[in-house]
């Protein structure tokens, strides 16, 4: 846990607590594309001890935060808006950076944050038990779908990407069919699970049941995306799954780059 | 006070462990199980009388308004 | 005094009246061990209270004590190339380079998991996994290997539960703390109803010069008590760990499910002390609780010590002392800490949310003191409470008399190798495995299932990154194979040693280091400790030659039931190094019309063959591993593997060669053209289908067949090319085997839908 | 036939679900709630008259006798 070493650099701070269990990657990750990352016990925020002003991006990462007893999420989010929620919505209205992947979507979703198609930050959808009924950990081939988010603006549009989903509730569903057809009105959907040619096709590419094969979403002013899949668990190109059939992408690394360039731009 | 909150899918969310479950039963030779859904209870117990209480935890913690339903009763 | 604890007037008992103590109090002791206390105390000339014998109950029971095994494990395993050893602990220590060095150990849950299979298998990994924490090591890894019957027996649960039980509980309780399980294995056979063996490992890493220590030797250290509190959970887990299984009820106080939920900020919490340099010493608490940790800690470093029962934070707050002092409540450390950084543990365990508190402290001496409520409820002196007797039992050695029935000759194997493909111990465990976490951590370079996405066929190792900065990893594979263990216990110890050997070498990395999990009958009968000394000393006798330490390890005897035993079983735990990752090799082919070869030479060794057991037929004896010959080939592996001469590498073990290839098709949708006209020695199904030890399949660049023959050094074989949709396999032009990559694939991934 | 089956942790077994709701409420200032522990409600339509089914489907594939206790009762 480094901290306050260079000043200059967009400062992010990776949420944990008991239970969430990626941020050692997520901060190494962040560190990676060129920010100076800290991972932050929620009770800090809670007690007051760190304030998410001094931020410019905030990580929810994968885990079981609270075990995911109840709903995956549940308890985290429950704890975020019972004592922060005001700072959150701060932070999103000063246009900066919140990612959640895996666990962190579900709080995100929890939270209201995603999609907020209300701008009240009511829940407006969920993630439900995949349709299998089981945890699956493999990797999936995605589509990207929007590259106006800054955490995807290093993608082109329609590029299809691989990265590993380990979950067991991924499967979006929002609250009703006027939300979704907002949603995909204002672009907000970032990802879907596709087949390797790109086709947009039922289990097992979509490894959960979401609608419309939703695999992220972003927020409609594109400062927040929550994502079933680990982008910081590929970081490294030697951690996708195919690389020694020669497939030798950086996926991982353009969502944290993008993220950084934009606030390195931005602030 | 004990009260029990119970947490059900809404009838239009498909409820995969009661899928599953039902698949299981019929792999057992139970064929006259027609169809299984499946909730959680939360037995709590707490000082107070105040039934309403329970409808906050479901709000705040227990349940997600999008995809369940909450029942609250008092367990005596 | 209060009658929170009692004294019991074992001075003047009978024979009988102690064997009734012993069985009253669940103690678990022999006649004569109970004499041998009850001497102890008579020389001390007072009687001794339920909290001491309750203590001397754990310590001497087979699990912490090692009555039985002990004697042999001194003379064939331990002192065994531990030149090459760093440290040895509640898991043993390698050094990797100059600043890294990694730590694993392999352990038992069969007990547990026979009575309440998902609480057995889930508090296996929690245990484990703080086992390596000890070590003041990162967990990086877990694995588990598995041993299901078929065959349900009256009054023991279905194998369908145990099995689904299990899964679940590797599975939730690895995910859960978010250390990715990423290499095992799962063998199905009637051997394992209704004994199921679950065997679970771990692997952590750390840097060389924050090793943990796991001894005080210096008075006024503090001890502190971290993570879960302690309740009535699992009190007597070691006594029945430590006797035959002998029905499927359960004695339900030692029945627990784990909470991964306070291990995961324990880890945290205790690395960055530890990484601090505040903690003076580190164990876990596992079989024996409080009694065993505290007692050995101490004794360990020739201390003595005080503990304050009361101290000690309670699920339940009536607990008796004795009930304090050898709960197996989950998720506990105790750390020894010098008095000035106390208060600086205490803060960042408060950080992190977990539950510490300080409850002793060693003092001079060899006493151990206990009170509660300001009354002395132990006093015991720790060399006779740690020095269980020792017993060098009676054992017989049988040899068998092999029988060898002589299959018929096919036309074609197409109907072989599809039943090898579709049988339970070769067909993919996807259906266990990817419910497991693998890529936790983002440090996963080489996964337990490779190739293309969706298409993924089996690794031999799994190979993980150990930080951000380098390219240095390790690989981590297993080895067993109990169908030569229950013909050849000797052997099928040599075996799998050799398995576990040659799947590191296949990702091109070099062995280091092994962990031993050693799974037994009742020792109380002959021919059983025959069969386990026989184990041991084919484990001692393989890894003496290849020059890998036995770091680490752990007996679990007495599986075994009124119905039958299982036989001696090794599950062996291997850890290898590779500098740079980028050059690890995964079994898929990876091109077209590159050469194949084999590196080794089949025999007609058949016994436990895959090929005659799905024919139900005895194959004689079992493959004889020679070390020497391994070792040899392995080098030269390595060789033409760091030349880059190697595309792929797959080891050849159940099924032989033939299913070796087909398995390589899987992950790759790749073919291959095999001729083995002039290769094969009579019987081509022989050759295909033989588990001779020691043997690797490999695919070379094109154009460097001289290049690779030569390093090989006559040790190789060239099989054909890769190549098409077909797996074709030809002998004077007759086709033996010709199948459809796709129908490889489909058999094999069958049960994973 | 509607039935609901409720299957529960045995009162010796540990409940890590229910601790961690406790932890929770505790946290979102419910000081008043002293313990929470958790269940599962399965419901099932079948075709017959048998509540003794429901003990069969616990028995067979719901519950596991070492740890759980199991509730069966018709749903009107
Ligand atoms: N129970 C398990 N837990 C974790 N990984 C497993 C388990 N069983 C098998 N694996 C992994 O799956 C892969 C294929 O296993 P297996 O089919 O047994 O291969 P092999 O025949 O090479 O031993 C290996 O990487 C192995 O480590
Ligand atoms: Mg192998």
């Amino acid at each position: 846990m480094e901290g306050g070493v260079y000043l200059n650099l967009p400062k992010v701070a990776v949420l944990t607590m008991e239970g969430t269990n990626n941020e050692e990657e997520a901060f190494q990750s962040w560190r990676g594309a060129g920010a100076n990352a800290e991972i932050i016990h929620i009770k800090k925020l809670e007690n007051k001890i760190r304030k998410l002003e001094e931020f410019d991006a905030i990580f929810f990462p994968g885990g079981f935060s609270a075990g995911d007893y109840v709903r995956a999420g549940a308890i985290m989010a429950s704890r975020l808006r019972a004592t922060v929620m005001r700072d959150i919505e701060n932070f999103v209205d000063a246009g900066k950076l919140i990612m959640g992947s895996c666990n962190g979507f579900q709080v995100l979703i929890e939270l209201g944050l995603i999609p907020n198609i209300g701008g009240d930050y009511e829940r407006e959808a969920a993630l439900a038990t995949n349709l299998s009924n089981r945890f699956e950990a493999r990797t999936v081939y995605l589509k990207i779908t929007n590259n106006t988010c800054p955490f995807l603006r290093k993608f082109r549009i329609n590029q299809i990407i691989r990265l590993p989903i380990a979950h067991f509730e991924g499967r979006f569903i929002p609250a009703n069919e006027d939300l979704l057809e907002e949603i995909s009105n204002n672009n907000m959907i970032g990802l879907k699970y596709v087949d390797p040619y790109g086709k947009e096709v039922g289990y097992p590419w979509n490894p959960n049941g979401s609608v419309l094969n939703i695999a992220g979403v972003c927020s409609k002013s594109g400062n927040v995306l929550g994502l079933m899949p680990h982008p910081e668990r590929v970081f490294n190109k030697y951690t996708q799954s195919d690389w020694p059939r020669g497939n030798e992408e950086d996926y991982g690394q353009l969502f944290f780059k993008g993220a950084v360039d934009y606030l390195n731009e931005k602030f | 006070m004990k009260i029990n909150i119970i947490v059900t899918l809404k009838d239009n969310v498909e409820d995969a462990e009661g899928q599953s479950v039902l698949k299981a039963l019929h792999l057992l030779g139970y064929d006259e199980v027609s169809n299984v859904r499946t909730g959680k209870v939360y037995y709590i117990e707490m000082k107070g009388n105040d039934l309403s209480k329970g409808y906050e935890f479901c709000d705040k913690l227990l349940a997600n308004p999008v995809i369940n339903k909450c029942k609250v009763e008092r367990d005596d | 005094m209060t009658d929170s604890f009692k004294v019991i007037k074992l001075r003047e008992l009978s024979l009988g009246q102690l064997k009734k103590i012993s069985r009253d109090l669940a103690l678990g002791l022999s006649v004569q061990e109970m004499a041998r206390i009850q001497s102890y105390f008579k020389n001390l000339g007072r009687d001794p209270t339920d909290v001491e014998l309750q203590a001397i109950g754990q310590a001497w029971s087979e699990h912490c004590g090692y009555k039985s095994s002990k004697i042999y494990l001194k003379k064939y395993i331990f002192g065994l190339n531990s030149e090459k050893i760093y440290s040895q602990g509640d898991a043993g220590v390698v050094l990797l380079d100059d600043e890294y060095a990694v730590a694993l150990k392999m352990e038992s849950h069969n007990h547990p998991s026979a009575i309440e299979p998902y609480g057995g298998a889930s508090t296996g990994v929690g245990g484990i996994l703080r086992d390596i924490l000890s070590m003041g090591a990162q967990p990086v890894a877990v694995t588990d290997v598995l041993y299901f019957g078929i065959r349900k027996y009256k009054n023991y649960p279905s194998p369908e539960f145990i099995k689904s039980g299990v899964i679940s509980g590797i599975r939730d309780y690895g995910n859960r703390v978010g250390i990715p399980t990423v290499s095992g294995g799962i063998y199905y056979s009637d051997m394992f109803s209704p004994n199921v063996l679950v065997n679970v490992g771990c692997v952590g890493i750390l840097k060389k010069d924050k090793i943990a220590k796991q001894s005080i030797d210096k008075k006024g250290i503090k001890l502190i008590i971290a993570g879960g509190k302690t309740g009535r959970d699992g009190i007597h887990g070691v006594n029945m760990a430590s006797a035959n299984l002998d029905s499927g009820s359960a004695n339900l106080s030692t029945v627990q499910l784990g909470n991964p939920i306070i291990k995961e900020p324990l880890i945290h919490a205790v690395l960055e002390a530890n990484e601090s340099g505040l903690i003076y010493s580190l164990k876990d608490l596992g079989g024996g609780g409080l009694s065993s940790v505290v007692g050995e800690m101490l004794y360990a470093g020739g201390m003595g010590g005080v503990v304050y029962l009361d101290k000690v934070p309670l699920k339940e707050n009536d607990m008796l002392p004795w009930e304090i002092w050898i709960s197996e409540s989950q998720e506990r450390m105790l750390l020894g800490v010098e008095e000035k950084n106390v208060p600086q543990v205490l803060e960042i365990m408060n950080d992190w949310d977990v539950t510490s508190a300080v409850i002793g402290e060693s003092v001079e001496g060899s006493k151990l003191t206990l009170y509660y409520k300001g009354e002395v409820v132990m006093d015991l002196d720790l060399d006779f409470v740690t020095s269980p007797p020792l017993y060098q039992r009676a054992n017989r050695i049988t040899y068998k008399e092999y029988k060898f029935d002589i299959p018929k000759e096919r036309e074609n194997y197409d109907g072989i190798l599809l039943k090898m493909l579709s049988d339970p111990n070769i067909a993919s465990k996807e259906y266990a495995v990817r419910q497991y976490d693998h890529t936790v951590r983002g440090n996963t370079v080489i996964p337990p299932f490779t190739g293309i996405i969706g298409k993924e066929g089996p690794s031999d190792a799994s190979v993980i990154k150990i930080n951000w900065e380098n390219y240095t990893a390790i690989s981590i594979a297993h080895g067993s194979n109990p169908f030569y263990s229950q013909i050849d216990p000797y052997m099928g110890a040599r075996n799998a040693v050799d398995e576990a050997y040659r799947n590191l070498v296949s990702a091109n990395s070099i062995p280091i280091a092994f962990s031993d999990c050693l799974n037994s009958g009742n020792p109380e009968r002959p021919e059983r400790m025959g069969e386990f000394i026989s184990m041991i000393k084919g484990l001692s006798d393989e890894a003496r030659e290849l020059g890998v330490p036995f770091v680490s390890g752990n007996v679990s005897l007495y599986n075994e039931t009124g119905l039958k035993s299982i036989p001696s079983i090794p599950t062996i735990l291997a850890v290898g190094k590779l500098k740079d990752y980028r050059k690890a090799i995964t079994p898929d082919f990876k091109g077209v019309g590159n050469p194949i070869y084999l590196i080794g030479k089949p025999e007609i060794e058949f016994g436990g063959s895959l090929y005659f057991r799905i024919q139900r037929k005895n194959g004689g004896r079992v493959p004889y591993s020679n070390p020497k010959v391994l070792y040899d080939r392995s080098e030269r592996v390595l060789k033409a593997m760091d030349l880059g001469l190697v595309l792929s590498s797959h080891d050849v073990s159940e099924g032989g060669l033939a299913l070796a290839i087909a398995e390589m098709t899987i992950g790759s949708d790749i073919g291959a053209e095999i001729d083995l006209t002039g290769l094969t020695f009579g019987r081509p199904d022989f050759f295909m289908f033989s588990e001779s030890q020691s043997m690797f399949i490999v695919e070379i660049q094109k154009g460097k067949e001289n290049e690779f023959e030569r390093e090989m050094g006559g040790s190789s074989i060239k099989l054909g090319y890769t190549g098409g949709q077909i797996l074709n396999i030809k002998l004077n032009g007759r086709t033996l085997i010709n199948l459809y990559n796709d129908q490889i694939r489909s058999k094999w991934k069958e049960g994973y839908t």
